[in-house]
């Protein structure tokens, strides 16, 4: 087996690590660790759920090696509290935004990738559109880039529109936002790139889900603060430290940018 | 001190709690009458059907439902063609959620209840004029006053912490489906953890007073 | 309301039912006047009270009819709650979550006023609960629990009244505070009342008609005067087997402390009774209190000596005892006597002997 | 194991306790010697069944004592499961989740194996539940639930038995079979019962012993044949008074069917019965089983003539009667007559006088 | 077919509901009887607290348990003083936390079948020699078993969904916290449908099957 190759005491001692990974990075991470289990033969467990939980567990001692957060700032505050492993802190992935509706084939611009700012705002003007899905702004850093695109669009509010009520409701997470738009309900929602890249989805929900991934559109990274998704090491532990290299080599760059993640490829000691 | 938008979902919560515990309540008494009195031999597979919801985590419980009442789900098509827009992220799905997320804890302690009624007693009042329908709010009823206190207070309970149902098919709208359990989740996820303390003591308390009062004027009426 | 005031058409009850629960079987035939209580006398498990069930409308695949004024309650599916019956349970079944008033009152409430028979106080002091009235019923002594089963029958308005061994629980006194109002209940309402009863004193008191069973079987029933003076039937093996006599009020002379009864000529004296009506009265004499002499017997403590004549003599060897069947005008006396009695005044049917009564209840 | 076969230390219940509950207040103060079967007797809701609860320790806040053989139960606290007592309710409590067989088999287990006095088949052939031993106990008949619930109590092989109208559900048949057996069981085992009746003949024929109660009090006790025969008792009053005689068996003439008892000096002829031992028995009459004569009585089916003085005359104005004492060499009798009898024999206290009885009933 | 993960994670889930369920039914026993039997005042203060766990969000009631469990918490400080790491993170914190949150379904069908237990009944076994724990075994239990069957099918199948409290204070870590709601919860969240629906399905089915047994067996038993 290829891991005893390269085996140190701490390798063989402990043969596998855990990880807690953010829910909207956890099918791309799936990937990744699929890869590296077949090259290294190391297992790597899993533990998926929001940022905030895995923060408070964290906290409160969950056996977890590496923590790839949803965002910034959790990495952050575990760093200066010396909970995670000084320096070891880096983007591993950036979130970019998608808009998704069915009213996108009805504007100009439906041949192009991404829409600009004047095609965005007519869309989320349209009197057709009465309910909006998001990620709660609160909780998911998609929420918080869905909140920047529309303060962008409209700075009065969403809300204000007159006497046209569009109702916005909002996901646990981005995950969530995705399943208000599986049933059909949302008539334009923000959704991560990542979600609606094509994969292989089977059964009852493939056309649905094939109605998603052909109206959708990429916002300008401009129009919001970077989706940055961060990690950091909880220990120093050799195994540990293999899997964070693996994940900032390049094999697994492509997987990620191929999921739909912009990557920044530098590690933020910031 | 509360802030507002706390309140509004403290009120939508009770509002969601019993409105969905008077539904379940008026909803389960036929049923659970019907499954304790029939001789039916399929009674076993709704029996087991009526917990059933119960074994998924609420969250995937909230996804199918959505699904279901969304505009091509079975039952949301059903309603479109009743000329009902979707009830997906509105009260009145909520209201739908969770009651099909209750059932059990409602029907069960029912059908307990109804299965201890005295059939002798049930016979008596026969003979003294006292028509089925009459025998069964005269007799079986009032005879099972703590059947519904046990499934008045869970079915009310859960619906006031369940989350992820509501979570699910509510959307998070504040007035019209953020209840509080969303809410407190909200400040936990978001590390507000002192306002997430402060609610939650605050639906402890509510819920504890109710909850006490409930069971005090419960002591008093028993029989000496 | 009193009891007499009401007029009402007279319905007769009708049965001939069957039905099988597990390994029982009921085969029960008979007919029930509306004129008067019929007794149904069996030993224990022999199904009175599946047949009382089973005639309110209580067991289910009941098949036959059972026939009540002009409504065969079987045939037209009748349930119970329509069929306007009394029904006293062997066990009370009393509403255990409501107290003593509004078990009372559960009938009432729905009975058509113009139905009712019994006011609730005549009703409640009759069977003497007031101090009960607003006790829980799971505080109740057996007795009391009776009582007011029967109250809470009688209050509702019934047709029919179903008694399952109403007095079981009861002691002698309030036994005979109770069973004079029956007996005067049924008689002003003509209500038919179907009697079960261990105790063959009430059954000789009450009774007008008589149903026996055994295993299940209603086999033999008719008016209780003939039914208990058939020498060959069970009844008259019973260590307190009696007959009874009807006859007609003579004068009453209450300075003799005496009331004197005319049974077809034959003239009977009991203790001083005030007889408010004219009309028939009802003897019952134990057999065993009749003995028989062959002279006069004089200079005596016992009222009652009669000429008669033995129209039948049954021996129990077993008991060493005889049952012999005496004539007084047309109806007749059951005399229970020693068979070494017997011998030793050697007697036999057609002779004619003085039948002396110890004791002579006047039972209505 | 043969009831008689069994020897233990005789204990005596002595019992004054006092007990509160809601409106309700229990005063009691009586013993019950080993030998001999007590009676409790008194109207619907007077505190029987509560004064039994209390000695079976069912009660709570009872004061006062209750001693059996060395024990203070109350004193030293004693809980019911330790007081060996048999208690047949007078609602059977029956265990409704087991059938009969497993609702006889409860206390069976739970007795030491040497404490047993009856074999399993024994008790249930005795109470006729054969046929019912594998049914579940919502099925039983009235008659039926008592049976089995008698059985249970005797199975449990209890040193005290309490009896709550044991038979107030049973038919005279079954009566009759096991009312020999729980006189014979008392007497072999000299265990105290206390036995709880509104049948005076049942008590007539079981009891060595009588509590009177009213309103929560025993206000007399004693031995039943000098208790019974106090005519001022309320006893007394009832249609059924009777006397009891003890006497011992004569000569048999099986030839002549009939048994003769001797009561001091007196012969009584009874109908032929054999009797097993010699020792005493005990002769119940009924009060208005005896007529006066002042001549001797001839040629009559009468057996029993008995010389006699009166000791003692009630009279009772309302029903027309008088209760009169006599005497049976040092016993007495009572004779209940009607008042014109007494006027017209002129009768007085201290008259030689004819008892004549009816009914003699050879009661053990 | 089932990937080993989830087989894993339903037999880990199996493990779980069967442990809390045990312990359920045999912590709330006596506690139940007690509440029956008590004639304290304050009782009412403990039934509405046996129902408190239920009016939180689970993730939030997971919150506080992870703090209240952890090395500074109340609990966790009196383990680790007994020698006792963390439970936190651990199959026995889950265990735990299960059971403390279903407590309420499994105490309050048991109160109300105790409450309907026959006083003479049990009477009646005490003259027949059986003391008060023996009595309790034999005559109330027995009586009440159709309350055993409520509390047992609530309590199971609602650990068997039960995931906010599980996810938060188990970590969702394979083979040691991962129960099947969990997994079922990440397959949704990760947007893989199909296994979502293979594992639900597989879940229903199961739990389908144990609760058809049970209520089938339930009603053979009844008397005729
Ligand atoms: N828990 C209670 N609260 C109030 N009163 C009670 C309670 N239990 C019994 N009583 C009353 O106490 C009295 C005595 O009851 P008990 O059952 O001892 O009577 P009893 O002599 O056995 O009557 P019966 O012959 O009718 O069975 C009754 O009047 C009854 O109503
Ligand atoms: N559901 C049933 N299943 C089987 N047998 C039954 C059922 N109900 C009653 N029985 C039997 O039917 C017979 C008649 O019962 P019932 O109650 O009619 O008797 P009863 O004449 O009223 O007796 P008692 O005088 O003792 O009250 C009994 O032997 C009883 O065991
Ligand atoms: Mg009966
Ligand atoms: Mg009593």
């Amino acid at each position: 087996l290829s891991w005893v190759a390269d085996a140190s005491d701490e390798v063989s001692k402990d043969g596998k690590i855990t990880v807690a990974v953010a829910s909207n990075f956890l099918s791309t991470m799936k990937q990744l660790v699929h890869i590296y289990q077949q090259d290294t033969g190391r297992v790597v467990l899993l533990s998926g759920g929001s940022t905030g939980k895995h923060y408070a567990q964290i906290i409160h001692g969950a056996p977890f090696d590496v923590f790839f957060a949803a965002d910034a700032i959790r990495p952050k505050l575990l760093e200066d509290k010396h909970i995670g492993v000084k320096g070891s802190r880096f983007t591993y992935a950036e979130g970019s935004l998608v808009i998704w509706s069915p009213e996108i084939l009805k504007s100009k611009t439906h041949d192009s990738i991404s829409l600009d700012h004047k095609a965005l705002a007519a869309l989320l003007a349209s009197r057709d559109i009465k309910t909006l899905a998001m990620a709660n702004p609160k909780l998911a850093p998609y929420g918080k880039a869905t909140q920047d695109v529309i303060n962008a669009l409209s700075p009065e509010g969403l809300l204000s529109r007159g006497n046209h009520k569009m109702r916005v409701i909002q996901g646990e997470n981005i995950s969530q936002t995705f399943q208000f738009v599986m049933s059909g309900t949302a008539d334009l929602a923000f959704l991560a790139h990542s979600q609606v890249l094509d994969r292989n989805i089977t059964g009852i929900q493939k056309e649905r889900y094939k109605v998603i991934s052909e109206h959708y559109r990429v916002i300008p990274n401009a129009l919001h603060q970077p989706i940055r998704q961060q990690a950091i090491r909880l220990n120093n532990k050799e195994l540990t430290r293999l899997f964070v290299k693996f994940i900032k080599g390049p094999v697994a760059k492509s997987i990620i940018e191929s999921n739909g993640y912009n990557i920044v490829g530098v590690t933020d000691a910031g | 001190m509360l802030d507002d938008a706390s309140i509004s979902a403290l009120l939508l919560t009770l509002k969601l709690a019993f409105l969905s515990t008077s539904i379940l309540l008026v909803v389960s008494t036929p049923f659970a009458w019907w499954l304790t009195k029939t001789k039916w031999k399929g009674k076993g597979i709704l029996e087991a059907m009526v917990a059933l919801p119960l074994v998924l985590p609420p969250t995937v419980l909230g996804f199918y439902l959505l699904l279901a009442l969304g505009p091509n789900g079975p039952l949301g098509s059903v309603l479109t063609t009743l000329g009902i827009s979707s009830l997906n992220f509105t009260f009145a799905g909520l209201v739908i959620g969770s009651v099909i997320y209750s059932m059990p804890f409602v029907v069960q302690p029912l059908q307990h209840a109804f299965s201890q009624t005295d059939k002798r007693q049930m016979d008596a009042a026969a003979t003294l004029g006292a028509s089925p329908l009459d025998r069964f709010f005269s007799i079986a009823i009032p005879q099972v006053k703590r059947g519904y206190l046990t499934a008045g207070v869970l079915g009310f309970a859960h619906t006031l912490g369940e989350f992820g149902v509501v979570l699910m098919i509510g959307g998070n709208i504040p007035d019209e489906t953020r209840v509080v359990s969303i809410a407190i989740y909200d400040h936990v996820e978001s590390m507000e953890y002192s306002q997430a303390h402060y609610l939650s003591g605050t639906l402890l308390c509510i819920s504890f007073v109710m909850l006490l009062i409930t069971y005090m004027s419960q002591q008093k009426v028993k029989p000496s | 309301m009193h009891p007499d005031e009401i007029n009402q058409v007279e319905k007769t009850l009708s049965v001939d039912l069957s039905l099988k629960k597990n390994g029982f079987t009921l085969q029960a035939k008979f007919s029930a006047p509306a004129k008067g209580i019929t007794a149904i006398f069996g030993p224990s498990g022999c199904g009175k009270t599946t047949l009382l069930r089973a005639i309110a409308g209580l067991e289910k695949n009941v098949t036959g009819s059972s026939q009540f004024g002009d409504v065969d309650w079987i045939h037209s599916d009748i349930p119970t709650h329509k069929r306007n019956v009394g029904y006293v349970f062997q066990r009370s079944h009393l509403f255990s979550h409501l107290d003593v008033r509004k078990n009372l009152l559960y009938g009432v409430k729905r009975t058509d006023v113009n139905k009712r028979r019994i006011a609730f106080d005549d009703a409640v002091s009759l069977l003497g609960v007031e101090k009960l009235i607003d006790k829980s019923v799971d505080t109740l002594s057996g007795g009391e629990r009776q009582r007011v089963a029967i109250a809470r029958a009688l209050l509702s308005g019934p047709e029919l009244l179903l008694l399952d061994e109403p007095m079981a629980a009861l002691d002698h006194q309030s036994k005979s505070e109770i069973l004079p109002y029956l007996e005067k209940l049924h008689q002003a309402l003509s209500i038919p009342m179907l009697y079960v009863s261990h105790a063959t004193d009430e059954i000789a008191r009450l009774a007008d008609f008589i149903v026996l069973m055994e295993n299940g079987t209603t086999y033999k029933h008719g008016p209780l005067l003939e039914t208990v003076a058939d020498i060959s039937s069970p009844l008259a093996e019973q260590a307190n087997a009696f007959s009874i006599l009807e006859g007609e009020c003579d004068t009453h002379s209450e300075k003799a402390l005496l009331t004197s009864v005319n049974v077809d000529g034959n003239s009977f004296r009991i203790p001083y009774t005030s007889l408010d009506g004219e009309g028939v009265v009802r003897l019952r004499i134990v057999a065993k209190d009749v003995s028989i002499c062959l002279d006069r017997p004089l200079r005596t403590s016992i009222l009652n000596v009669l000429e008669s004549t033995i129209v039948d003599i049954k021996d129990n060897e077993e008991k060493g005892q005889a049952v012999v069947k005496l004539t007084v005008g047309r109806q007749f006396l059951l005399a229970r006597i020693s068979l070494y009695s017997k011998q030793q005044l050697s007697l036999a049917v057609g002779d004619k002997v003085f039948a002396q009564i110890k004791a002579v209840a006047l039972v209505r």
